[in-house]
């Protein structure tokens, strides 16, 4: 599998860490909510399709990465980093077409 | 000399002769010949015994399928075993033997199996070996018993012991276009997509180039189509931007288009060159792939169809045009289509006589009948082979008249006289590697093959591959495939012309001659037409557990020619079409690969050693090191006669009565950078640091996520936005990933930066009542008193002309300090430090002394901070901050993190004055002959010098409360059990007066 | 239908093995059933039989999406050992190693439950002293287990590299001499075959795709071969738990489906008669009766449902092979595959009531769920006949990660990749 | 001045190894500069930081991601999103940018013994370097002067493309000897010079 670094390119997955599921969302740090907090740290979504995944670049860049990937076909749809404005920051891959 | 070699032909060099050996007999080939060829030359037809009944078997194919003629090839104690002969290419002084076979492969013990027949029929272990109910024998006793003697019967080669001393590697590769296979499809592939100056790389598992142009005795171009290949790999050649790789088997198609490929480099030669390694594993990452893999020709399934003699007719053709070689002078074919007409002009031109040409069939063609005449065979037509006969070699054949439609044979047998039998079965594409990508096979009813799926990653299809069986067929796709890899359309120019021999692709679909007699369909496994028609009746009707069932297509050759045949068989038991039974998945890797080329540059170096920058010293020193990961740190510098145990009590001691000094320099030690640093550290750990004065370290612990304990260690504020932050050498790896992602992902408003800086220092603690002392005796540029220097300050300054920076903490419980220095002088220092330590007596200490006194002190380590226990469990609540949330705040307060039977931190004192052992349980009633009710556990223990005691830290349940009472270790494991007092785990100077000065 | 026995194996070969009948039927699905099990891997059709055999439940079906054993019953490397660390684990392991030792008589089938050891091997004192404490763990729960020395290992397994020149050196070992291997196939077909002469409908190529509601309670499910209602609908769909839940509308669940892959080295005549572990990563290997070594190493590290695996793993594992034993770099391996495994977030299975009323779930058993085939079974069964679980699962609740009661043998937290 | 400890020496023999019958096709340096920095941008700060690396290190850094450029005495690239490795033989390089890059900017860590720099040269390196590294080593994808971060297995690396023929390579110094032993163990097959 290859994964699109926007910072380094196409690498194997080797050189990538697999942070799971990233469409949780961690609570405010005073947070009370132990429901949240619980739903945050134990909870996944665990589709069979496209599955938004936070990887980091552990051998290259260290850079963490947010994935579109199929988890039936392991196809990578989109590929951007995880800092900042995540919408704007992903980007449709070339390689697709 | 050899019998069945003929004068001329085949691209074998008659000039150099080759002796190897088989089965301890000698023999003499040419360069260029297989084992298969060199032997078939010397009239040898009998090459192995097949698994589970010992049948003796001849080659049944001349390529990467063989099934029957598997050898072991040896290199002094190195043993190779399961090598098709077809793929070993001899070299002076081969060694091969047989396998799978007692005393020998002419009388072989175990064939007593085939007079089993019909009990031994698939499954069977399923319904016995269960044995009784009651007894000595009772349960699995029984069945192991048998397995005892099932196990040695099974298997085919030995394996070896001796530790293979050749090399392996790895390549990573790059390229636009990697075309799989160089027939007439991928040279044509290859040179389009050369031609539009992509980056090629052609992969072709056999040591030549050209497929079955070199074989085929086409003519391409007016040439003779080998001809026709050499030069077109000659071409190819002259471009640097090809890379050739012959004896290169493309095995795995993975995602991303990364696929691999395993080039036997030296296999072939006597000796590999100085540092040539022995296989080179290529992991290719291809922008696409042309898939020319070409196809298999599929056996006929009918009685005695396994005899030696017996063989597929393409592959006696390549035995013939290749190598010179006639697999039998009196040869018999046997098919269901038009291509073995060939192969019988091949032979009849190689010198050999055509008997007869069997073919299922009842109508021919004039094309057919033309090249049966030609070859001077008589053809019979809707005819079939019921039998073989010979005994372990053909001898003749039966056949009679067969009604393709019905299945039927009527009419009286003939006998044919024959040694060798040649049969065609129809073709099935070499698809693998496109089902390996993804998708499933999809089943053609006219070629009566599965052709490739549609793909699922980025290749194009060519050739026989794509069911296209002729050879200008397999050129025109050739060349597109490789413009569209290539991203190019439009061919200018004009293809080469080919003469082929005629023929219809499409066989006949008949699989099975239904009679009398054993009709084998996995030749390696011995599974029969019956075996699958038994699986149908005992339900076993879908492919995958008719392959479970009955082993088809689990053999070493991973049912290549096999499987198309077996599924027809149980089509036709369900009285269903073939596609609506499917074909069984294909897994990597497409023939069997070394597992030393996939360990490749690990094999024999598993990982990098870390070392310190002492670790020479150490070593000269006389330390015995520890291996913590992948560093090594000293264990003990032992002296003469000593034992570690005295070892380590003298340096415990000698450090708490003078100084002692160790090396720290495999701390975790991060820099934490920028103006949100300590913000940062505050949501980090547990306490506080905003607060942490410059040039002052803190105790720091953070949290996982969920609530419980992660690691711990200290933090030094080198400026006001500057920390250098430590970890534990277990941890540090974890720690950093952990900083990072909260950087990235949780907090990206943050403004720090964090590096890894382990490498950049050399640390030494140095410890004891004299430290200090010793430290003033060396260090520069700053006093290193109270003052200057309180618990947990910081002072920069020099040692031996070298800039330090030295920290007041101590791990050891003693007036102590970090030392530390760039990486580059972390020797000078060290040396700078035991001069100076000298007239103290300073003593180096390794990590059993370290842990000693840091058991002595209460102190925890990744023993106790196991990923199980929390802060309170260690008694480090004090460091919980309420005043600000942090990391795992919110989740370390849920029920079961604060139980109070949870298991807590303690510790522990011998009462019986003998050694604790760590991983003893703890009990309250001791039960030596039948333990129960375990307590907890020793995390760590050791000989306490300062004490003068044996004692132990552990984690138990409701550990503090238990301060003051006693118990028992309970040990089964090593015999070991006794009294203990369960204490505080802080045993020695628990208000810290040594390390406060 | 027959007795299986070696007496009724001669009988049919005399008669050219033409009597043997399926050994299952292959039923249509009734409109409705008691209990509906989803799933035929090992732990429904154990389910189903211990459901007809301890409970009397008969009216059950099994409802298989494609062949009867196509999931990880059928691809995993058949590993049965109790040597945990925790005793909710141990005891529940140590209960299903016991109900193993009687498997084959119980089904009448052979299972060819082997129990030739499993070895876990030590290479640092402290690593040593960390299996001490498991084994002594387990033999204060009345388990079988030994340290091993480095000569007694040599003994054992020949072909080990036990020279102090290796990278890791090995230090001893942890024996557990009950635990074994079996072979897995045998355990679906037999487990089926077992539960179908009970009168249970197995049925295949039938896929829930669907859940029938009141309200919130389940009444049965829709499939791929109609609508079939159930007054229970137990889940036992292993690594697919994520999409079965789904369907159920229940989007988050405490696991992530992860591939792990296998492999298998060409038929070879005996050289290694127990079940190894390396203690420096993540390496295992035994050999199957037919002579193939059977190995396999760590997750892929990623989700996925693909049951097909990356490269680098395959590398690493090989890698780790070779570190123990470098005699067999001239073996080939012969086929690689992989399976879809549900990792909790504490590495520990789930077997309860709920979470929904009239559901049942059985699931979370990462990568080493074939040796729980019989007691996941048996108290499933238990707790789908009672309505409350046997004490052997009541540990294994899903509400025990948000109470803060996980058992978390590997000590990883909720880092599912990691257990 | 206390000459720094290199963590190779005791596995560094100068002179010819390995099947060098065709010549000698790879040349294996450990290159000891004196400085090795890494630089490190707040996001929107780039610009400014690469300004700074110039105002000290009169190297003009290209555009884009692992852009990179070297002059035989200092070399510097990037290699993460707003990092660099500034690389000089003279030691000191940090002291020169303290007023430069503010912490306005970002920050500069020293990794002058932290990283042990070794050069590999010669028409075989990019086939050596491939025995290691799962990334393109061939020119048009890996241009002088430009840089990348990569791994083989646990040795983590940054390589800059210092010639046609050419990379240097920037490892842990705790794993240098390792590694170097890898490399020397790689070169055999087409012959090494060690200098
Ligand atoms: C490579 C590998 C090695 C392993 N090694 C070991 C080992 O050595 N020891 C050990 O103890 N464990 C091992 N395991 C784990 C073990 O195989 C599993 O934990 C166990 O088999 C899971 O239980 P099961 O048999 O019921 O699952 P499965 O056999 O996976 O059964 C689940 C079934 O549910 C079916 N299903 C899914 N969705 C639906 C639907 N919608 N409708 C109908 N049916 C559906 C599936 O098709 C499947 O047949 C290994 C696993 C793998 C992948
Ligand atoms: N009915 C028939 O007469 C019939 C049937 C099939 C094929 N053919 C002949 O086959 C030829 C088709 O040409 P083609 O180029 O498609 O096939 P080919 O068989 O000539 O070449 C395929 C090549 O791919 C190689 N290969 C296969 N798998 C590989 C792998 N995984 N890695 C590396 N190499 C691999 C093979 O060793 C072979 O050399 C024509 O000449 C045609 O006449 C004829
Ligand atoms: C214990 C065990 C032993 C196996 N032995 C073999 C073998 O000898 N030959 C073979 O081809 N496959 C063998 N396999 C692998 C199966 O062929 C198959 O790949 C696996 O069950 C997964 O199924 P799938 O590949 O159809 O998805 C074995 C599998 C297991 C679990
Ligand atoms: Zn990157």
């Amino acid at each position: 599998m290859l994964i699109t670094c926007p910072y380094c390119g196409p690498r194997d997955v080797i050189e990538f860490t697999y942070q799971g599921d990233g469409n949780r969302q961690r609570p405010q740090p005073a947070s009370q909510d132990l429901d949240a907090w619980n739903a945050y740290v134990y909870d996944r979504l665990n589709p069979a399709g496209d599955h938004n995944e936070i990887w980091q670049h552990s051998g290259g860049c260290r850079a963490h990465l947010r994935v579109v990937r199929n988890t039936l076909t392991h196809e990578i749809s989109s590929s951007g980093f995880a800092r900042g404005d995540h919408k704007a920051a992903r980007h449709k891959l070339e390689a697709k077409s | 000399m050899s019998p069945r070699r003929a004068e001329t032909g085949g691209r074998i060099d008659r000039l150099r002769t080759i002796r190897f050996t088989f089965d301890g007999t000698p023999y003499t080939g040419y360069a260029g010949d297989t084992l298969a060829s060199a032997l078939l030359a010397n009239g040898v037809t009998l090459f192995g015994r097949s698994f589970k009944y010992h049948r003796p078997r001849g080659v049944l194919t001349a390529g990467v399928e063989e099934p029957n003629a598997l050898v072991t090839v040896l290199r002094g104690e190195v043993r190779e075993p399961n090598i098709a002969a077809t793929m070993v290419e001899i070299y002076d002084g081969l060694v091969a033997v047989s396998q799978n076979r007692f005393p020998s492969l002419a009388w072989d013990v175990n064939a007593i199996n085939q007079l089993g027949g019909k009990i031994l029929s698939a499954g069977f272990y399923y319904k016995t070996f269960m044995g009784p109910v009651i007894g000595p024998l009772k349960g699995t006793r029984f069945w192991m018993f048998c397995e005892h003697f099932i196990r040695r019967a099974a298997g085919l080669g030995r394996a070896g012991t001796t530790a293979d001393p050749e090399r392996y590697e790895r390549m990573n590769a790059f390229c636009d276009v990697l075309v799989v296979g160089s027939g007439p499809a991928g040279l044509m592939a290859a040179r389009a997509a050369a031609d539009q100056g992509q980056r090629v790389i052609l992969c072709e598992l056999e040591p030549n180039f050209g497929g079955s142009a070199n074989w085929s005795r086409e003519t391409i171009d007016g040439t003779p189509a080998a001809d026709w290949a050499a030069r077109a790999i000659g071409q190819l050649e002259g471009h640097d931007n090809v890379r050739l790789l012959p004896r290169t088997t493309v095995w795995g198609y993975y995602d991303g288009n990364t696929l691999a490929a395993l080039e036997r480099v030296t296999d072939h030669k006597e000796a590999p060159a100085r540092g040539e390694p022995r296989h080179r594993y290529w992991a290719i990452r291809a922008r696409s792939v042309v898939l020319a893999t070409g196809s298999f020709e599929r056996p006929l399934v009918f009685p005695g169809n396994d005899r030696p003699g017996v063989m597929l007719a393409h592959a006696s053709e390549r035995y013939a045009n290749e190598y010179g070689v006639l697999p039998g002078d009196r040869i018999a074919l046997f098919t269901n289509n038009d291509s073995a007409y060939r192969s019988a002009l091949a032979l009849k031109n190689a010198g050999a006589a055509i008997v007869a040409i069997i073919d299922v069939r009842q109508e021919l063609s004039g094309e057919m009948r033309k090249l049966a005449t030609e070859a001077e065979a008589e053809i019979l037509s809707a005819h079939a082979v019921v039998a073989t006969e010979g005994g372990k070699a053909l001898s003749g054949l039966k056949v009679q008249r067969f009604d393709m439609v019905s299945g039927a044979l009527t009419g009286d047998a003939r006998s044919i006289h024959a040694d060798c039998l040649l049969m065609s079965g129809g073709w099935s594409p070499t698809i693998h590697l496109a089902s390996q990508a993804g998708a499933s096979a999809e089943w053609d009813a006219a070629r009566q093959a599965f052709l490739p799926p549609r793909p699922t990653q980025k290749w194009v299809g060519a050739g026989a591959f794509t069911g296209s069986f002729s050879t200008a067929e397999a050129i025109a796709e050739g060349r597109t495939a490789g413009l569209s890899a290539a991203g190019a359309t439009g061919a200018p120019t004009a293809l080469p012309v080919v003469e082929g021999a005629p023929g219809d692709p499409d066989p006949a679909p008949v699989f099975e001659i239904k009679a009398k007699g054993k009709s084998f369909v996995d030749f390696q496994h011995d599974v029969t037409a019956e075996d699958v028609r038994l699986a149908h009746r005992e339900g076993f009707v879908s492919v995958e557990h008719l392959k479970r069932y009955t082993t088809l297509g689990m053999a070493t050759d991973q049912g290549k020619s096999s499987n198309v045949p077996g599924l027809a068989i149980m089509a036709e038991a369900l009285g269903k079409p073939i596609p609506e039974v499917g074909t069984t998945r294909f897994r990597p890797p497409y023939s069997a690969v070394s597992i030393g080329s996939l360990a490749a540059e690990r094999f024999g170096d598993l990982k990098p050693e870390r070392l310190t920058p002492m670790h020479d010293w150490h070593i000269a020193n006389g330390a015995t090191m520890y291996s913590a990961g992948l560093w090594y740190r000293p264990m003990i510098y032992g002296l003469a006669g000593e034992t570690i145990e005295q070892a380590y009590v003298r340096e415990a001691k000698a450090t708490r009565d003078s100084a002692g000094i160790v090396d720290v320099s495999t701390l975790g030690k991060i820099a934490v950078q920028g103006p949100d640093a300590a913000e940062f550290l505050d949501r980090v750990y547990t306490n506080m640091f905003s607060t942490l004065a410059v040039g002052k370290a803190r105790y720091g612990l953070m949290l996982r996520e969920d609530g419980l304990a992660f690691d711990d260690g200290t933090t030094w504020r080198l400026g006001e936005q500057d920390f250098l932050m430590t970890t534990t050498t277990a941890n540090a790896g974890k720690v950093m990933q952990h900083l990072e992602y909260f950087l990235d992902v949780i907090w990206p408003e943050l403004k720090v930066t964090v590096t890894s800086v382990t490498d950049e220092w050399a640390g030494a603690a140095i410890g004891g009542p004299n430290a200090r002392a010793i430290l003033a005796a060396c260090v520069k540029g700053t006093a290193v008193d109270n003052a200057t220097l309180p618990f947990m300050g910081i002072v920069r300054g020099e040692i031996a002309d070298v800039p330090v920076m030295i920290c007041r903490l101590s791990f050891s419980g003693e007036m102590a300090f970090e030392v530390y220095s760039g990486a580059g002088y972390g020797t000078h220092v060290w040396e700078a430090l035991i001069g100076a330590g000298k007239p103290f007596g300073l003593v180096t200490y390794g990590l059993e002394a370290l842990g000693t006194m840091r058991i002595e002190k209460g102190h925890v380590t990744g023993a106790e901070i196991d990923g199980r226990t929390t802060a309170r469990d260690l008694h480090l609540d004090w460091m919980l901050s309420k005043k600000k949330p942090f990391i795992g705040s919110a989740m370390m307060d849920r029920e079961g993190l604060i139980a109070p039977d949870r298991l807590q931190l303690v510790g522990l004192v011998s009462l019986d004055n003998r050694p604790l052992n760590g991983g003893a349980h703890i009990v309250e009633e001791l039960d030596e002959a039948n333990p129960h009710d375990s307590i907890g556990h020793i995390t760590a223990c050791c000989y306490s010098p300062a004490l003068g005691k044996h004692i132990a830290l552990a984690l138990v349940s409701g550990g503090k409360a238990r301060h003051g009472t006693r118990a028992f270790v309970s040990d089964p494991l090593r015999n070991r059990f006794g009294p203990i007092e369960i204490v505080s785990n802080h045993f020695y100077d628990p208000d810290g007066s040594r390390m406060h000065g | 239908m027959a007795e299986y026995s070696a007496l009724s194996l001669l009988k049919n070969a005399f008669t050219g093995n033409k009597d043997w009948k399926p050994a299952w039927r292959k039923p249509d699905p009734k409109a409705s059933y008691d209990v509906i099990v989803i799933g035929g891997g090992g732990h429904g059709l154990s389910t189903a039989y211990y459901l007809a055999k301890e409970h009397g439940i008969t009216n059950v079906a099994v409802l298989e999406k494609g062949w009867l054993g196509s999931g990880n019953v059928g691809r995993n490397t058949t590993a049965v050992r109790s040597n945990y660390l925790l005793p909710s684990n141990t005891r529940f392991y140590e209960h299903s190693m016991k109900m193993w030792e009687n498997l084959s008589h119980d089904l009448n089938y052979n299972v060819m439950f082997s129990q030739r050891g499993c070895l876990n091997l030590a290479h640092t004192p402290a690593q040593f002293d960390d299996y001490a404490r498991r084994g002594n763990a387990m033999r204060h729960l009345g388990v079988d287990a030994e340290l091993m020395t480095v000569a007694e290992i040599k003994r054992l397994v020949p072909a080990l590299d036990v020279s102090g020149s290796a990278r890791f050196p090995i230090f001893g070992g942890l024996m557990q001499p009950r635990a074994g291997s079996a072979r897995h196939d045998a355990v679906a077909w037999g487990y089926a075959r077992g539960a179908d002469r009970r009168g249970v409908d197995i049925i295949e190529n039938c896929e829930v795709t669907g859940f029938l509601r009141d309200g919130d309670r389940i009444t049965g499910v829709s499939t791929t071969r109609g609508e079939i209602r159930a007054k229970k609908v137990a889940l036992a769909v292993a690594g697919s738990t994520g999409r079965v839940m789904q369907l159920a509308g229940i989007d988050k669940m405490p696991i992530e489906s992860h591939v792990l892959q296998a492999f298998v080295t060409e038929s070879l005549k005996p050289i290694i008669d127990t079940i190894l572990t390396f203690g420096m990563g993540h390496f295992y290997i035994s050999q199957s009766d037919k002579g193939g070594l059977v190995y396999g190493g760590d997750l892929d590290g990623y989700n996925s449902y693909a049951q097909r695996g990356s490269l680098p793993i395959v590398d690493e594992v090989m890698s780790e092979m070779l570190a123990l034993f470098p005699g067999l770099a001239r073996v080939r391996m012969l086929r690689s595959w992989g399976g879809v495994c549900d990792m909790t977030m504490d590495g520990s299975p789930i077997i309860t009531t709920g979470p929904l009323p009239g559901m049942y779930l059985n699931c979370g058993w990462c990568y080493g769920g074939f040796k729980a085939t019989p007691a996941s079974g048996w108290c499933f069964a238990w707790t789908i006949a009672k309505d409350e679980p046997h004490d052997f699962n009541a540990p294994f609740t899903l509400d025990r990660f948000h109470r803060g009661l996980v058992i978390d043998d590997k000590g990883q937290g909720a880092t599912p990749r990691l257990h | 001045m206390v000459e720094r400890q290199s963590p190779i020496e005791p596995e560094l023999h100068p002179g010819s190894h390995g099947n060098f019958e065709h010549g000698v096709e790879i040349i294996l340096t450990e290159t000891r500069p004196g400085s090795i920095l890494q630089l490190a941008a707040w996001p929107g700060e780039e610009k400014r930081l690469m300004a700074g690396i110039r105002t000290v290190t009169g190297l003009a850094l290209p555009d884009g991601a692992g852009g990179g450029i070297a002059d035989g005495v200092k070399a510097v690239f990037g290699f993460a999103p707003g990092k660099f490795t500034v690389v000089d033989d003279a030691e000191g390089l940090a002291s020169a940018f303290a007023g430069v890059i503010t912490p306005a900017i970002g920050t500069v860590t020293d990794l002058s013994h932290g990283r042990t720099a070794i050069r590999i040269a010669g028409p075989k390196a990019e086939w050596v370097l491939a025995k290691f590294f799962a990334i393109d080593f061939a020119l048009p994808a890996f241009p002088v002067g430009a840089g990348r971060s990569t791994t083989h297995h646990d040795v983590f690396a940054q390589i800059q493309r210092t010639g046609a023929d050419q990379f240097d390579i920037y490892v842990f110094r705790s794993f240098a000897r390792s590694f170097w032993k890898a490399l020397c163990h790689a070169s055999e097959e087409v012959g090494y010079e060690v200098q």
